[in-house]
Formats: C-alpha cells, structure tokens, sequence
C-alpha cells in the first residue's frame, strides 16, 4: 500500500498540532506505520500552522511531497499547499467560507453550520475534520472516540460526549454526501503494535531508561518539550528535573550533580548550547560525564527558531576552548533515538567526558512510529555500564586523574569515607592538585587523549550501510535525520533500476579513518546529503580522512530535505 | 573532633598578609567546629586568589570555573543533600561574572553556605576593580575612577530570598569562625561577605580601613527584622560595614520542597518505574 | 508632533486579549508624547513574545539575543548617548537570562529605560515559568509548583543604584503611557515593569487578578524614600502590587561621567592624537 | 653576533617582570633587536617567575635554549636552569646566600650586603643585578640610569638617586671583582631605532591608529594588559575602555557600539570566548562588524593560565551556532600584528561581520622589537577603510539587508533622518523584519555567503613565503607564533645545508584553495608546527584542502616552541 499524506492546516493557536498528533495515533492503532511533521511559526497565535501525517503499510522513512488528503481549515492552507495537490487529491474544506479553485476531489464539510448548530467553539472545527477524514478514509470512528476519551476525561463525561458529536457530525456528513469518495485507505493492518513518539519523547525515555536521575534544562525550542516530559514524569521516574535561571547555570548544574555521582543531561537548542561551551571544556579536563542534548534550528543566532536545519554539526565537534576529549553521537530516526541514548550515558560514564547527542527539529519535534515491542525488550534487558564509577577509594590517598593505560582512572563517589578529591579545571596531578609542570601536563593530554583512542577501540562505530554497498554506483551520504528522506528516495531509485547505496553515519566524532576509509576506496558516485548550506559533515569527513566528497545535495530554507528533493537534483546534476 | 591538619592541603600561595591567610585557618576551623571532615563536606570554589584555595584545604572539591561555584554546588546538593555544601569564592566571581546565578540562589534558597572573599579587586588578575570597588576606585581597568557604585550584596541577598545575610572580617578571626560555623549549620542559604584586605593591590580598603569603619552587630539586634537589616546592608554606601548576622529566617530550604527528594538523595535512590504508564502516553 | 501611524509596523501577531496590545500602544504614544521620532530613538528588543514588537514598532533597533537587549543598549548608548535609548524586554529574558546585566547596569545608572513586560511565563517558548512567577505556579517546567519565590525586581532595581524604579499595569493604558512617558525623560536608568497578562499560557495572573490587586501610589507619596519605596517594592511576596514611580533619585548618569565623552559623542569625535607620547613608553 | 641570552629569576611578586622590561630596553636602546619572555604561575605571589630577554644585532625571531648570563635572584633559579648552562655561560649570584655547583663562569654580588648597606628592600636587589649585568656585558651605566629616572621621577629625585646607588653598587662590583669577565656585548650598534613592545601593546596601539572608539573587556590573562593599555590611555585617544560585567556583556556591549556606527573590539582568553560565541553568531546574522581580540592560553577550562598554546583555533574557526561568515586572522609577531590588525577593523567594516585576531600568551607577554620607523609610517599614512557605512539612506524605505552582487548592503548609521532599520538576529527580509519563508532564508544565507566570496578574491592572503621555496627539500608550515622559531630553526639548519621553506599563514579562515593548493603540489616534505597536541591547522587544511600533512612537530606542555626542539624533532624523525 502506498503512503499516504494527510495534511491539516489553520491559524495558529486554534488545535492543529492537537488534531495532528491525534490523527497520527490513530493511524498507529489501526497498524500504520507513521512519520508527521509539524509546520508552525515562532509566534503563539497569528501564524498559520500545519501538520503533516504520513502512513503506510511498511515503514515511513520520510516526508512526502504530494498530498493526498489536505484539510483546510483556513483559505491560507489551500493557496499555500495548492501546488502539492495532484488531480487525485481530496481536499476538505467549508464551501461556504471559501472556495478551492482546482481539478481536485474536493469535499466540502459544513464547519461553521455544523459549530452553530452543535453550539461549538472554533477549535471544534479540529474534531470535525478528523470525523470527516476518517469517513472519507474508511477508517473505524471508534478509535477516534477512544482518543477523545482519553482527553478529556478529567473534564467529566458530558465534555467527552460533547466533543463526540463533531466527530460525528463530521463523519455522517462524508458518509451522506461523499460516499463516492470514500476509499479504504484506514483498514486495520497487521503489524507489530507501534507507540508514536516524537524524537524528543524518545530521547526522554531513554534518559529514564538510563537511569539519569538529573535533568536541567532552559527552554528553547526545538528541546524544550524533553523539559516537559521529564518534568512532568518526575514523580513516576524519581527524575529530578530543574528550569535554571540560564544555560550557563543549566550545565554547571548538571555538571554538580555528575560530579556527586548519578547521571545527569542538559538540553538545547544551538543558542543556549553556544552558553555552555565554556562548561563543556571545563567537563573535559575534570573528566565528568556529561550527557548533552542538542536539538539544532536554523541558525545563526535567533533565526528561525521553529524550523529545522543541521547547522551545528562543527560547532558542536569543536565546542569549548582547549582540547579534550569529547564524543557526538546523531541519530537518524526513532530507533537511533533510544539506542543513542542509552549509548551515550553509557559512554560518557565510561569515557567521563562530555557527549553530545545531535538532533534536529524534525526528528526532535516530528511524530513516528518506534515498535512497542523494541521498547519493552529494551526496559527488560538494558543495563547500564557506569564505566570505572567506584563507590570505595582503590588506593589511599586517592588518585582521582590516575595514569592508566586506557587514560581512564577510578572515579570515586564524594562522600566516601578516608578520601577526599578535587575535580580540577586547571591542569592537575594525579591527585588532582593543581600542577603547572611541563610533563604533568604532558602526561594528562596524552592521558585524555588515550581515552579516545579507547573509545575507537571499543565503542566506535563505523558507518551503517544501508543497501547494496558492493554493486550500488551511486553512494548516499548521510548523518542525521537526512537518513530517511535518503532510504525514501532510494526505495524509488531502486525501482528505477538505479544501484544506490547509503552510508549512514551515527557516531560523528571522533572518526576513525581506519574503518571508514575502505568505503571511499571505490569508484562510485558519492553524495553527501546534509540540511545545511556548507555540507558539515563532508567538511568533517574531509579534516579527519582527507577526502574530498564533490557532490553535494543540500538545503537550507528550514525545511527538511525530502525525497523528492534528493531526486530533483540528482537527475538535475546527470544533465 | 578532626585534627586541624586534616583539613591542611598544600601551603598557601597567598601574599604574605593578605586576608585571605585569616579566612583559610578560619573555615578550617569551621569545618571542625561543625563536625565535619574532610570526606563530609563538598566545596565549590570559584576561581580567583581566593578560589586558589582548593590546593590548601582537603574536602571533596570542585575547582570550576570563574562566576560558576554557585550552580555547580547546586547540582551536587540536589544530587546528594545528604552532604554538607560549601562555595567559596571571590567578589568579582560571585557577584561579578555569577551575579545571575547568585540573584536566582536567593530566590531558591538552596542549602548552601557562601563565603565570599569581599577585597573589591580582582585579585588573581592583578588587581582591576572588582563590583564591590568603592565608587572612584582607580584601578588598572578604571584609571579614571570606577563610575558605577559598589554592588550591595547584602541587601541584593535579603531582598531575594536568602535566609542567612551575614558579614564578617577577615582581620577578626574568632568572630568570623563564629559566623561561619553559624552560617553552616543554617539550612537555607547563607552568605558569609568577608571584608578581605588584598595587601598587594588595594592600597585603600586596608586593614586600618576596616578597623575603623566596622562595627559588630549588638546583641539587641534583631536579625529577623528585615527593613532594619536593609538599612545595615545599605550602610556599604556610606562605608561603613556591620559585622555579624544581619538578616536570618527560617524557611524551609529548596531541597526540602521537591518531591523527589522526599525519600532520600538521588544518588541513594533506586528506580522503579511503572514504564507500561509511561508508554500508555505514546498510543 | 509624530503621528502614530510613523511608528506602526507590521500589525502585531500577539494573541487577542494580550496584555502586549496595551503596551505596544503605550509605547508608541509615549514615544510620539517624548517629542521623538524614529529616526531619533534606538530600541534594543529581546527575545520573547514582547521582544516580537521589534517588527511592530519603526525604529532604529537592534531584535538581539534572548537576555542580552541591555548590554547592546549599553554600548549603543556609549557610542550615541545623544540617542535615547530604550530596552523592551520580557521577564524571562530581563530578569532571568539576563539578570546579571540588569543587576550591574543598576549599579552603573546608564542613561537607559526598560520596559518589562512581566507575565510571569516564558510565553513564547509556550508557558514556562518566569523568575516572576508567584511560588507554587504550577507550569510546563514545575508542574509540581515552583520552588523558588518570585524575584522582587523592584527592590533589585533600588538597593542597586537605578534612579527611576517604577510598576504599571499593561490595562490601564493612560496611566501606562503617563509613566513611560515620564521614565523615557528620566536621566538615568528607569525601570518600568510592567504586569501583562498573558491570556494564553497564565491562568492565574489575570486582568482581573491585577484588577483585584494593583492600587496607585498616593499623590502624596514621598519617591525619593528609599527605605518607604523597598517596603513597597517588596509587596511583591503579598501579592500586592502598587502603581507608579516607587523611587526616583537624581544622580548624574554613567556617560555623563565618562571623561572622553565629555566633549562629544564617540560617533562625532575626530581624533588627534599624540603618537609620539604614546610611543614614548616602549623607548 | 650571536644571539645571547640573559636571563633572570627569583620569587613572584619581587619585581622580576619589571626588571626583565629594563633589560629590554637597555638592550633596545642599545641599538639591538629584543625577543624576551616571561614565566610566572597563576599567582600573586609565593611562586617563582622568570624573565629572558634574547637580543643581537639582527632581528631574534624566537627564544633560545642555551643561557648566556642567569641571575639568580633565589636558588630555585638555579636549580631550574642549570640544565640550560653551558661552561661559558655566566651565573650571577650572592654566594652568602646559596651556592651554585657546577663548571660555569660564576660571579658572585654580594646582593644582601650592599642591600644592608644601603638599607634598600628586597625588591632593589634587582637594581642592583641589572648595574652588574651592564658591567659583565660592557654596557653603558647611563641608560640605566636614564630608565631609573623616567621610572621614579614621578616619586622625586631624592628616590631616584636612591634606586641609582643600587645599580651604581652591582655596577661596581663587577668592575672592581670580576672585569676578567667582562665582554664586550652591550656596545651600541647602528641599527633602526626600535619600540619594545609586548603583543598586547601593538594591538592596542593598532586599534588607536584604526580608529577603535570602544573597547570592551573583562580581564583574563593573557589579553587583560590590552584592557590597562587602552583604559590608561583614555585621556590620549579618545576611545573609551570599558571593563564589563561579564564577557557576555562585554560583546554585547561593544556590538551595540558598532551598530551604533563606532568602531568597537573586545578582547579575551579562550574560556571568555567561549562565553561570546552567542553573540558571535549574533553579529554574523545581523552583520555588525567586531574585531575579537582572542589570546590564547593553555586549556580547556582554566588550565595554565599564565602559559602559552595555539589550541583555539579550529574553536575560533567553527565558534557560533549555525552559518554565517567570519574571518580569522593570526599574526606571528609584532609586525604582523600591527598590520593585521588594522586590516582587521577594514575587514570587519567592510565585510560587516566578526574578525578573530589570534594571538597567544608567547606572542602577547613576550616583548620584541618593533621598527619605530615603520610605525611612524603607518601612523603618517594609514587610512581606515569603513567600507559601505553610510550616514544618508541610499533610497528610502532603506534596506539593511539589500541583496547585492558581493552580498554587502550599505550600513546605515542609526540616527540618520527619515529612516530606521533593525539589526535582526532573527532571520529577515531586505529591509530587517523578521520573516520565514524559504525563499528569503535562501536569498539571504547566499547573500552573507557571497560576502566571504568577495573576502577570497580581494582580501585574502596566501601564505607568507619564506625561504627558497622552489629549492627547498623541507617546507614548514607555520601560523601564529610558531613563525618565529620556525626561522630561528631555519636559520641554523641553512647553516648545515639543509634546504628549507616555510609557508607562514596569517589569513587562516576562510581559506582559498585555488591559491593554496599549489604550494603543496611539490614532492617536498611538508611539516606542520604547532604549539598544540593535535595540529590544528593542519587539520583545518585537511579540511579546506582535502590534503593530509603528514609529519608534524608540536609542542604542549605550555611551553613555546623553540627553534632547538624543531631541529631535534627533525633529527629523531630522521633516524
Ligand atoms: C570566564 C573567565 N573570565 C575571566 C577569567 C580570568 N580571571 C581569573 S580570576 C579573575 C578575577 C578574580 O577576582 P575575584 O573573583 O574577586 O577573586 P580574587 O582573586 O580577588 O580572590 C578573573 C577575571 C577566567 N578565569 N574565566
Ligand atoms: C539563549 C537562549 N535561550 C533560550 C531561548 C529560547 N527562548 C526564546 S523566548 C524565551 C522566553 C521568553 O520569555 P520572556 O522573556 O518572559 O518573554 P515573553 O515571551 O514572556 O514576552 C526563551 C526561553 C533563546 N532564544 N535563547
Ligand atoms: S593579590 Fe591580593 S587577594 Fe591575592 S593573594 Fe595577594 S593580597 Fe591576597
Ligand atoms: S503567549 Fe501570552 S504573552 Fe505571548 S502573545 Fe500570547 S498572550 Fe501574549
Ligand atoms: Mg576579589
Ligand atoms: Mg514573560
């Protein structure tokens, strides 16, 4: 069954993002895998907003460009996505506010009649709509009930049984009016139960699952919702999550908490994340784990903070003044989400240096589907790897930056009786004293720097291949939440009878030449696709393996790279 | 009791005289009074001459970095509130580059106790004007006179929402022992300024200086009278310094009001969580 | 004089009902009732839903960093202080992210005015709580109830040297754009804070919540008492809030007291110097 | 002549500094080119400091191992140095107060005696070491004397002649006890009349002659001298020096003075840069120029504050979150530091955006010398470039932001009649409102980028040659102030007949390929040296160039890099 795009559009403020999410889910319950997307301006009202909801039968790597069925809401949401429309199309909206000039399918919902009649108020128009797509996409209104249910049943039956009728009302009217139209595209499908989860809901889970028992954060989108979330669980998880006063504040904070010994993070978003360099450094030579989640937005500065973009890849690999170890992970969809998270706890335990977990708006803020399944085989059997975190001093008086051959010394819990240690950001002993003599200082570079070569050792991974590497002719490149639009345009290349391949990139820093250079050994067509204007991670590639990688496909308008896009520029750049 | 050497790190690298010698003996003896040893306590020191105190004392430390003592040892105590936790740092780092954080503390008061090293210079930098400079103080990056007025920290402190307000001298030793081993047992925040003689680069607000223009606290002062305490805190403005506890409430301390921390420290506790509920959200 | 519309940018994408309406308007009256135009003011906006009116309002104006409007205005001041220059910021941004600036452009009376729009949320960022936020507001980020006590800006703004420390409430217009209009003619740092409801995100500090607990200062109170205006300031923590000028205090402003601007901006200023004095000492 | 080196040590705090500086310019005065360094620890007092001063009749590019004359004001100088003495080699000491063991020339002044004697302080022991000094080397009393003059004629004659005796009394000493050693190494010479200038004071003085009316700061070593430079010279120039509450104010500060239409530059170490990085990012959105004056010092965090590194720079380069353009420059000694950073403050005009001067501890402590004639030059013909500034509205309604072919808009100065305009941090249109769309966002990321275009092909500087390159076996590569010891090392390798070059860079980011490639197209062996543990610039060709160097030589115990570990890194490689 082909993917299919539903698209709800309206003013800002009045329920979108709601009704999207609730229409996501009720894909999933009926089996659907599901990929959304939510579009909104850095404004509360006054904007316009949409939601996009991809979903099929088989996994939904990415968005789509054409929609199949566009709710308008407003008259803005058909004039701004007209040119997504094909003849195909169903396009909901109320003829009697406005009128959608086009060879579409169009179906016409009394919105206004139906809130009059039923003494509704504007944000009910959401409910309608949603009764009327699940008629006109033979879909079971029951599930939509559930749903309604569970909203608003603090707020007493009455309020659910009112909010039921424009459901109703909404899906009688398709069934009188437009049965001609309707096609089953909502039947219940047979595959594994689905949770939808946004990548940063996915990233909360796994800091529990983790057992990080300290979140502070300041808001700032697209991060902000992990403050929430985890906010909001603290009393089911004994997570411990604090609004501070500013973001230098957030990860010293952090840092005091991972310095006394339980698991702690920060999120952000580049802005806040430029605050806090100057703490990465410090974590870097104190050697104190620290889990750090940066969701980038287009930048520079402000810029435009509800988009998306990939434009802080080398600012984060280079974060902080000095040179010290420090690992970036990014994952590329859902699933990299939870294991990457688990991941990097673990690492930065292990390596007792920062991590840096990379996401972006569209995989932070976007819905997808994460097998049920995945997840409950992951509470069962994850165990955390505190690396050389002791609770007892190995020797008396205690080393805390201890010469090991790994770099990597005991980390004793304060509090411990007979020892006492400082966490140092000046240059140290052993002992951590501060010490300004040349081959102290020699011997603790060379001892963080062995960290890593540990970390390459044991815990690097090399790219994911994705396709038939060995016969594939043209090489995707990817990083990121460019992963999906690239698998998504790969399924269609492939039906043409194009060989690609992918080679997806989720441990960023430090590269390990030795594993990676094989793949550019060959003669094929690479192409680095990133969402960003300078291609960032080639730029990476190239410092660490020396390797020029010529063909770009990029973009930087704030909107996610699609399939489509990848398509375009490819048969552009074969003319 | 702890012998005193225990607490004895490296010797200190101060300038023969400089107050800072009376205020290292003096928490350490603190510290004793207060039951403590050195695997009891944690520390946050800022980074300045004072700062440079993390080499001298033994305790569970952070040397961190300059203006950020006061979040760092947050997050320990939220971590771990079972342990004792101290800053220590100078005026151009607390109230200087860490103001905001100092501003926010107040607000939480959080159970820490701050002991400030108030010599109005920027010490380890060789000696520019640090907020609590007195209006006019020529310095190396204020030749012409510093134009802004000191920073009151005291009366910043009180309106904030800090529960323990005090100011000692370092040239008065028993006293500030006192005070500090006071502030320490208070749960809350507590601030301890100390009117710190830099021998080597403040050549007016001199030990002389500070003989003749403090005066303790009398007995009859109550320190639960804010609007008086405002007035003595305000007092910096005409240069003179009241020493002893200006302003001291008793109010439950941010540790105390999170529910989390309700059944012992995050780094005790011990999760169990109903993920089945948490999931239930997602379908 | 300046006709509104001069002012007008785009129309304002604020939710209906939102305290911001008020305020815009006010501003821009009281930029026209200053004798001002904008080609002759310099604004320095936040980030924030109030910071947003950087595209609403015409005027020479920087839309900076979230926490940083001040120190830019500052620097612009320095450069032009024959400009006025005006702050329009929120209070998660002013008093929070930016608190620091706040606290030592106080102690520095820079010839600024800020206007903050005190909704006690983060509103942009979708309802998180504010430092201004009432102890126990329950929000996005303390859905448990804020820990810490509000801030008290006011009394921040007096015990640190600002000599124009003023409240108004963004529903009454008149008295509004009176205040603005008398803050913006102050020499020195005036503060406006001004109570917003944010119809959208505070359930609690509504219209009619101001309505119930705002009253205007008296004719006959006294602004230059300093300990008279901190009493007042500090209702804050009774949830009490009085309008009008709380304190206000002539004291020269910070350029008028730096030597090199004495004869001009440094924007008109031509140098002549002596190469050969300065050269003397590396000889 | 040979180079030769004095150099003296004792307790902190006991005047070493100052003394060192007199030396300097006796030294200087003399006709002869200085190169002096400074080694103190991070405190007042309690430590031990060092000061050498290097000169000879031909410019001294670098420090030297080998100690000509130690005077040894404590043990501890002796006992630290002794392995850098050779049998020719003078140790001045107070042989009542310690003995100094081994085969040296060795001259004993009675410091404690004459300080007895004469009822002097401790301090004046340096007086008396710096008359003594003169005698062993031939040296004309009477500039001391002058010095001593100009240092104490403030406090009365009477203390002038007091401090005189001192230097009268070592002066004597050695006449009267030991002139079988005297050499004759201090004989004036004709060379150009010479400045003795630290780093820090070039820059300053640069930003005199550039026009910078701001400069903001908050002190952190090695760049606070900047801040005392500049605030004492207030009343003389004009600028204004404002030492901030905190870094971030500081940029912030100085920003809104440039947008104002001032000139303005802040200056800071590592971990104060790494608090401005938000605001970097800032001015590269809004495009407000700013010189960032970024002196190095051993990290990450504190590290050693009060020693020397390059470990900043791929930092400097990738600092701010998102794109946005930025030029990086690094001089590699005073006379490079003089001119670029006047080309800094044209660039930052015309390019309306942030230029980093890099400097570090060794190039911002250490005095050299400077040709007087070279800078009465500049003062007489230097002409300051502000690029598009304007004080009128090309048209109105005026458009910050204008799309132009070299994506450089005219910048208005605030003020101006019948206009205004935001500095946006947000993404906007032409004309600074704010907006999201895809396609502004497009038109203006290319618009900035093509800016750094403009930059490449009219601004930018291909290494600096040194050497016969076409001949060369060995080509070093060098940026900042490794410059120096690179030629040092060449000089004495030239010497043995071994054939090398070096490629110095000063314009380090962005850099242009077309003009670099063609230098590393030769069968040479190319060597990167770097005073840090990872070869950064090496790595940032890598990056832009795609090339891999393979040998290189670093150094990063805090240490400078010296001409003798060059040759004997090069020796050991060899083998
Ligand atoms: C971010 C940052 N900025 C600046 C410095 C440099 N610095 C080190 S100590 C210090 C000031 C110290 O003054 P204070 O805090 O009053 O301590 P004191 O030395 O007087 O005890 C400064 C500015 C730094 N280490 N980090
Ligand atoms: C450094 C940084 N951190 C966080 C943000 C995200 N952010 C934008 S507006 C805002 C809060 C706005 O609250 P407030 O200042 O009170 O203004 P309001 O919207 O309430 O008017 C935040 C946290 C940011 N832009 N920059
Ligand atoms: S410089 Fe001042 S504060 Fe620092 S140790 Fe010396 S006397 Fe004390
Ligand atoms: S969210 Fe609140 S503050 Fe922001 S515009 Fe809406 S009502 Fe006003
Ligand atoms: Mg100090
Ligand atoms: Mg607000």
């Amino acid at each position: 069954m082909k993917h299919f795009l539903w698209k709800i559009g309206g003013e800002a403020g009045f329920g979108i993002l709601t009704t999207g999410l609730v229409f996501s889910k009720i894909a999933s319950r009926l089996g659907y895998y599901v990929f959304d997307f939510i579009q909104y301006p850095s404004l509360i009202r006054g904007g316009h907003n949409t939601y996009d909801v991809g979903f099929a039968d088989k996994p939904v790597y990415s968005l789509k460009q054409d929609i199949d069925l566009l709710v308008c809401l407003n008259q803005e949401t058909f004039t701004q996505h007209a040119d997504r429309l094909s003849p195909d199309s169903l396009v909901l909206y109320d003829s009697s506010e406005f009128d959608c000039v086009g060879p579409y399918k169009k179906v016409s919902v009394p919105f206004k009649k139906i809130l009059t009649d039923l003494k509704g108020q504007v944000v009910m128009k959401n409910t309608i709509a949603l009764g009327a797509t699940i008629a006109l996409l033979g879909g079971d209104i029951n599930i939509l009930y559930d749903l309604l249910t569970s909203q608003f049943q603090k707020k007493g039956q009455n309020i659910v049984d009112f909010n039921k009728q424009f459901a109703q009302a909404g899906y009688d009217h398709i069934q009188s009016q437009y049965s001609a139209y309707i096609k089953n595209r909502l039947e219940k499908v047979d595959n594994q139960e689905g949770l939808v989860m946004s990548g940063n809901e996915v990233f909360s889970l796994g800091c529990v699952l983790a057992d990080c028992k300290l979140y502070v954060a300041y808001p700032m989108t697209p991060s902000s919702s992990v403050l929430s979330v985890l906010a909001d669980w603290q009393d089911k998880t004994g997570m411990l999550a604090r609004h501070a006063e500013d973001e230098i504040s957030v990860i010293n904070t952090a840092l005091g908490g991972s310095i006394a010994g339980v698991r702690s993070a920060v999120g952000t978003s580049g802005g806040g994340f430029a605050l806090m360099v100057e703490t990465v450094s410090f974590a870097g030579i104190a050697e104190i784990p620290l889990v750090i989640f940066l969701s980038q937005r287009p930048g520079p500065a402000t810029g435009m903070p509800t988009w998306t973009e990939q434009g802080d890849l080398l600012f984060a690999v280079h974060a902080g003044h000095g040179e010290f170890p420090k690992i970036v992970l990014a994952p590329g969809d859902n699933d990299e989400m939870l294991d990457l998270t688990l991941a990097a706890f673990d690492l930065a335990d292990i390596y007792q240096t920062p991590v840096i977990m990379l996401s972006d708006m569209l995989l932070s803020e976007s819905h997808r589907s994460i097998s049920k399944q995945k997840v409950q085989n992951l509470i069962k059997t994850h165990k955390v790897d505190r690396g050389k975190f002791v609770l007892e001093p190995d020797v008396v008086p205690y080393k805390r930056y201890k010469i090991t051959d790994d770099g990597i010394s005991p980390r004793l819990v304060p509090g411990a009786k007979e020892a006492y240690y400082q966490s140092n950001s000046y240059e140290h002993l052993e002992d951590g004293h501060t010490s300004e003599e040349a081959h102290v200082r020699i011997n603790q570079i060379d001892k963080r720097a062995r960290k890593m070569t540990a970390y390459l050792q044991k815990h690097f991974k090399g790219p994911i291949v994705l396709g038939d590497y060995k016969n594939a002719d043209t090489v995707f490149i990817t990083w990121g939440s460019t992963k999906g639009a690239v698998q998504e345009a790969r399924k269609i290349l492939d039906e043409d009878g194009i060989k690609t391949a992918q080679l997806h990139f989720t441990y960023l820093h430090p590269l390990d030449p030795q594993i990676i250079t094989p793949f550019f050994k060959d003669k094929k067509r690479y192409i680095a696709v990133e969402n960003n204007s300078r291609g960032q991670f080639e730029k990476l590639l190239s410092m660490e393996l020396g390797i020029k990688i010529k063909e770009k496909i990029l973009r930087y308008d704030g909107r996610p790279i699609l399939a489509e896009d990848i398509i375009n520029t490819l048969q552009k750049n074969n003319k | 009791m702890t012998p005193l050497h225990d607490f004895s790190g490296y010797k200190p690298t101060w300038c023969p005289g400089c107050g800072n010698w009376g205020i290292g003996v003096a928490i350490k003896a603190a510290l004793i009074a207060s039951g403590l040893t050195p695997s009891s306590v944690f520390i946050s020191f800022g980074i300045g001459c004072s700062g440079n105190m993390n080499d001298f004392i033994n305790a569970y430390a952070s040397h961190g970095l300059h203006g950020r003592a006061l979040p760092v040892a947050i997050g320990f105590k939220l971590a771990n509130h079972k342990m004792k936790t101290i800053v220590v740092a100078g005026d151009g780092d607390f109230y200087g580059e860490g103001g905001n954080h100092f501003l926010h503390a107040c607000r939480g008061n959080h159970d820490i106790t701050v002991f400030v090293h108030d010599n109005r210079v920027y010490g380890l930098t060789t000696g520019q004007s640090a907020p609590t400079a007195q209006k006019g103080y020529k310095s190396k990056s204020t030749p012409g006179g510093i134009i802004e007025i000191s920073v009151d920290p005291l009366s910043l402190a009180i309106t904030q929402g800090a529960t323990f307000v005090s100011q000692a001298f370092a040239g008065d030793t028993p006293h500030l022992i006192d005070l500090m081993t006071k502030a320490i047992s208070h749960k809350g925040l507590s601030l301890v300024n100390i009117l710190q003689p830099c021998v080597t680069f403040n050549k007016i607000n001199t030990y002389a200086y500070y003989l003749s223009r403090t005066y303790k606290l009398s007995s009859e002062y109550k320190s639960d009278d804010r609007q008086l305490a405002l007035q003595k805190a305000s007092e910096v403005n005409e240069e003179r310094f009241p020493l002893g506890i200006l302003y001291k409430q008793d109010k439950k301390s941010y540790h105390e009001q999170v529910q989390v921390l309700s059944s012992g420290t995050l780094l005790d506790s011990k999760s169990s969580i109903d993920y089945t509920e948490l999931m239930s959200d997602f379908e």
